[in-house]
């Protein structure tokens, strides 16, 4: 199976070939890194920008102006922090034209703890692309959904911010990208880039078709009647194993995938608490004017009568920074026994 | 520019409203489409006099700027009367640029798409837009802030223009981020002249202020990476003025231009309030941008009229007025009779009068459009409907 | 009374007479001009900096590092958004440092819409500051706050956030300033920059007194019952009057003004709720990812079963601007029916 | 300089390991710390011989840095192994940049204040902490991110070092935005300056690549305000990659330090692998902005020796060693015997394992220190408890 890295490649290289995509850059996006998760291996349109990030979104924001397609990268999210007023003209350039001029943009990202990558390297991005409105944002937790969003956002005619959980990327998936060998090796030797000289390396690409997931559309990704988790990203794993745990306990938990953040599928995920009556919603960027508080702001808001629990949400602390020591890294963003905590507290509470 | 020049020299004495209304046929593209029937000029001999530098462009031509940075004005002061009846909320534009504005408009390929040339103005652009042929109407509709606001449907400020068939990319308010832009429109271009498609140049106009933004610099590098070279025309207006705080007081910088070289790139520094040299400057920048695939960085030194906006009061400041030089020129040399600018300006001051009181009449965006393009096709961006 | 922009200007002098601060600067803050509200004018510390937020921000760090008090502006919070990462920076500098450098700044900004700004002069900055850990965040809604806040972040050790709801810049309180002379002409007189030439123009200050407003603690600006409103900003005088409109119903509301988002006084909204049973969280940045939905997610926790409605948020429609035609700005943010309408809602609800 | 320059040609020969330690008088005010007891330089001979460069300065300080850009890159190599054995989670550092990071470490005015120079270092910053007195340990204590790391608590990566008393600001991630800061402290320096207070110089340091930032180009400008020019040396460490990206693929300047010319700014361009040039050039600059209070910008090409960081492996890659190429001058001017490196390595080894042996046994901060030093004084920064 896939990797993540490996999926989004494929996909860009689907959209390169059949999708129009013209461009995909950022820093060490091109040969011969072909950026630093090796997401951009081996593509004709990949290429190495200056070391600017305001630059990267800037050139995108004028690529999209033109109406060409194209896929940036920031090589972290922690580096976008410089490029909001920026990402800011993305979302309401079709707004302010006054529907004139759209804005067909990917911007994609790796978002997250979970790789020891202390202060600079571990800033989430999900609640901050939320306060972003005209931008679509989705965020895949396997290699098939990389796939299927990143299609659907290279075709999206609006600007669409494509989360990567960088602690999923090397994970490999469940399911087979269509058109992908069934041969893991075989894949690799087909689209992995050589260690060592890569100057006259070309992948042989693996024939792709296509496949969306639409933004928009959440995953039930185990059903249950006892308790709702909603969650995105790298938190998926995580969650799903808690589930597990209760489920070996008689207790039944259902885990949702949303997968897109914004526009985000309100239909299922009131349709899991009606069913369920408690609700947990988990991500890992700080906990205050959280994502996760919305959603529960709206459960509240929606269902208070019909709820069995206080709906939950469990997220980063909010701290300026996670630390790299394990011990820190640990205590600041969500992790297996945290879930398990909140989801037996709830399961708990009695009305 | 040379085949233009020396048909100039044998430009006609006595030229017509109609010869006004022409546009240079080699190096412009753009053609007025002004409706007013303009007034004679009246001159009485002509092919510049003494005034070697107006004697280098054909007559039409040269008359026809004037007429145009005429109207532009009389657009910009018209604004300014509808801010201050109470008709608007606040006045930005260009009184004092038209020297520079005009001309540009006069030469840019103009047309929708990248083969065409991009324009990323400032909150400055109505000489330019006048110039392309922007119906006064317009400007005062975005002012106003009506439906009718074709620009931002009643959403934005004053000279926040956009028109995409004419590839005006929306102006916006933040400082200094259309120069990072023209490099986005910059590199579709080059990418379809690499490959022998018809393409344009993106122009990118701005304050000098502004250019102490990183975004400045950011886009000197982005122009000017090697084997990437960008058909970008990177322009400044230096007003020696950021609202209220003088150039002058912030900027060790003998001249913003000098900043290209550094990059290599080709760089000038021209007097913007003279339309003459403007011309020449802007024709022969794009012309060797055409060319070479290649970035200019040409800094204009102009003149701010009005003030800053309308919140320093929107009343008319010392400072060169470059309509006023451009006007004894053609005086001097005969091209137009003294009382030309005044019958030229009347009639545009009606135009722009009769269309402002055709808009008084237009009705406001409602409160119910706010949801509108959010989404392309209005697909709904409401979360309580999702 | 003094106005908005006199208090500041006059905690400011306060603070350069007295608290040690150098350097009051930002674009246009200096002589003649300053600031666009005049919130800086006659200050001696005060000066113009290039046209550059990054490096207004940026230079604000640096003097912070040097243990140098200064109080930095952007002109218009909407302008503020290509510094977050820089003001993420003054957030964790402290924490970085494992305590070794703490970062004594002040950042001032007007925010907020309510005087037809239009999209770019109509931002809000709220919601976006409370996800600054490490930072401080207040915001006045009167003169006399913004005279004991302002002088109240002067003398905080961290880096404090100092927003000033730029429709309330002109308005004039009901208390004195400490050593504010009572005529309002005679200040005037005395601090107000004179029209035409300036350049020999002096201030005259009062003898102004230290007068803080401490950082963390809300006001209760009118006592109830029935309801709790919580808000900050511009959005006070709509409350009052809305809570006047329906006591004169017979109905009693109470409104806080939180006038510190970061911390925030949660023991006043608490005893507030428990009073009342019932409330409306009220501000004018975008709904979705608000700072309103956590202070209603926390309500929701902590008092799920005392509640007698559900907490509930108004605020700013998830826009990408704020449109200038009034039709268009008062569907966007909050106005006075809005308010009521809200109230009487929450009112009806029967648990 | 002049002073130290006449002095260095009487430099002794056989310098002593005493000697060896000492810093210059005049020249520098840094003083190295290292405990280790040097071996012999069994120089013979001296005073530079043919290679005129190096008997410009004293023998002693010659043979100082020698020694300092040794212990330099033995503590870089130690940081590498460390992360190799799997003792840390990531390695950056500066091998290959000793030629110039050592000589900046010997010239700054060292303190804590305004009135000493302060340090805005990028994350390669190890030789001229070591020549400021740096013990190895506190940079192994950081790469292993035990709480005994002064710096930064076990809380950032491999030098991300903060040295209050030495004015070292916290080292961060993010590129380029060091320059914006140094001109805040310079600010702060300037003004005591003006009042005739005694007062420091902000040094900056970057890399190539990251002058693309617009806040390479911010700091330019504010450095520069007229009538109101800091006290900052803005430098450059160009070792012609960023990460996998080649300078020559992105820039198109042929020289960095040419962007400040258009600010009339003194700029050069230094051979950072050679620490003589290196430190003619460095204390000239100091010297320029002392005395002026005016910027100085000098770019230093360097060398990249492992790579970007543990993320591209980490290994030994081909370059321009500057201790090589040192060592080689010392060596055929008979300032130290061939096997003179050989042992100096040898003692900084040991000093450096036996140090990363007792930080192994160290322990790391625990999790409940993750809300301390949000606020100053510990003040409460957990909403669940406000
Ligand atoms: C990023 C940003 N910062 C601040 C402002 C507020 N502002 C509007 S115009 C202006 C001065 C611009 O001066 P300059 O660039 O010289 O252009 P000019 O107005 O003189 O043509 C300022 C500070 C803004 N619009 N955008
Ligand atoms: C703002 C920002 N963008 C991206 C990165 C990721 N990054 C770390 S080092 C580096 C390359 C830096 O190159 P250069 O400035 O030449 O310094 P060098 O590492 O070569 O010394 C990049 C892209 C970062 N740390 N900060
Ligand atoms: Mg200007
Ligand atoms: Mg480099």
């Amino acid at each position: 199976m896939a990797s993540m890295a490996q999926a989004i490649r494929m996909a860009l290289h689907y959209g390169e070939k059949n999708l129009g995509v013209t461009d995909i850059f950022g820093e060490d996006v091109g040969a011969p890194l072909g950026g630093v998760f090796t997401a951009t291996q081996g593509l004709e349109n990949a290429w190495n920008s200056p070391l600017d990030e305001r630059g990267i979104v800037s050139a995108a924001l004028g690529l999209g102006l033109a109406g060409d397609r194209c896929v940036a990268e920031i090589q972290f999210c922690d580096y976008i922090f410089n490029t909001i007023d920026l990402l800011k003209i993305g979302g309401n350039t079709l707004w302010c034209s006054n529907g004139q001029y759209n804005m067909p943009i990917v911007v994609m990202t790796p978002v997250g703890a979970g790789i020891r990558g202390s202060i600079y390297h571990s800033h989430s991005f999900d609640a901050w692309a939320t306060r972003l409105p005209g931008w679509k944002v989705v965020m895949p937790s396997n290699p098939l959904d990389a796939y299927g969003l990143l299609i659907a956002a290279i075709k999206d005619p609006n600007p669409v911010l494509f989360l990567k959980p960088k602690a999923l990327m090397r994970v490999r998936g469940e399911d087979l990208i269509p058109g992908e060998p069934s041969d893991e090796k075989e894949l690799k030797a087909m689209i992995d880039a050589p260690i060592g000289d890569r100057s006259k390396w070309k992948p042989r690409w693996p024939k792709l078709e296509e496949y969306e997931v639409p933004i928009g559309k959440g995953k039930i990704v185990q059903e249950g009647t006892d308790l709702s988790v909603g969650r995105y990203g790298r938190m998926l794993p995580l969650c799903v194993k808690a589930a597990e745990m209760f489920t070996r306990e008689g207790r039944s938990i259902e885990v949702i995938d949303l997968r897109s953040l914004y526009p985000y599928d309100w239909q299922m995920i009131r349709g899991s608490i009606q069913k369920t009556g408690r609700v947990l919603f988990v991500n890992e960027d700080t906990e205050v004017t959280n994502f996760g508080e919305h959603l529960a702001y709206r459960a509240t808001q929606e269902m208070f009568y019909e709820l069995m629990a206080r709906p939950r949400v469990l997220a980063g602390k909010n701290l300026p920074g996670i630390g790299l020591h394990p011990n820190l890294e640990e205590a600041s963003v969500p992790h297996l026994e945290d879930i398990e905590h909140e989801i037996a507290d709830i399961l708990a509470e009695i009305p | 520019m040379r085949g233009s020049m020396s048909k100039a020299k044998t430009g006609k004495t006595n030229a017509k409203a109609k010869a006004m209304k022409a546009t240079v046929g080699k190096a412009g593209v753009g053609k007025t489409k002004s409706k007013a029937a303009a007034p004679k000029t009246g001159a009485v001999k002509g092919a510049g006099g003494k005034d070697r530098a107006l004697g280098l462009l054909p007559k039409e031509l040269v008359l026809n700027m004037f007429d145009l940075m005429v109207k532009s004005r009389v657009l910009e002061e018209r604004l300014i009367k509808v801010y201050k009846t109470g008709d608007a909320f606040f006045w930005i534009g260009a009184p004092g640029e038209e020297a520079f504005g005009v001309p540009l408009g006069l030469l840019v390929k103009k047309g929708q798409g990248p083969s065409h040339d991009y324009l990323h103005l400032h909150y400055r652009g109505t000489p330019t837009l006048i110039a392309m042929g922007m119906p006064m109407i317009d400007s005062i509709r975005l002012i106003m802030n009506r439906a009718t606001d074709r620009s931002t449907g009643g959403r934005n400020f004053a000279n926040h223009y956009c028109f995409p068939e004419m590839n005006v990319v929306p102006v916006g308010s933040p400082i200094e981020v259309q120069y990072g832009m023209a490099v986005g429109t910059a590199i579709a271009q080059r990418r379809r002249k690499m490959k022998g498609e018809e393409s344009g140049v993106s122009i990118v106009t701005g304050g000098d202020a502004g250019t102490a933004e990183g975004d400045f610099a950011s886009a000197l590098i982005w122009a000017s990476r090697p084997g990437a070279e960008l058909p970008v025309y990177l322009t400044v207006q230096n007003n020696k003025w950021g609202i209220s705080t003088g150039f002058d007081s912030q900027h060790g910088e003998k001249y913003i231009a000098d900043r290209g070289k550094a990059f290599g790139m080709r760089t000038n520094v021209v007097n913007g309030n003279d339309p003459i040299e403007s011309y020449f400057a802007i024709s022969q920048d794009l012309e060797y941008i055409r060319k070479n695939t290649k970035p200019v960085l040409t800094e204009f030194a102009v003149s701010r009229l009005y003030g800053h906006s309308s919140a320093s009061g929107a009343n008319r400041e010392a400072g060169e007025c470059p309509i006023e030089l451009f006007e004894k020129r053609l005086v001097d040399s005969n091209y137009i009779r003294s009382d030309f600018k005044k019958e030229l300006w009347e009639q545009y001051d009606r135009e722009s009068r009769e269309a402002a009181e055709l808009v008084r009449t237009e009705a406001g965006p409602t409160g119910d459009t706010i949801w509108d393009h959010v989404y392309v096709g209005n697909e709904n961006a409401d979360w309580r409907k999702f």
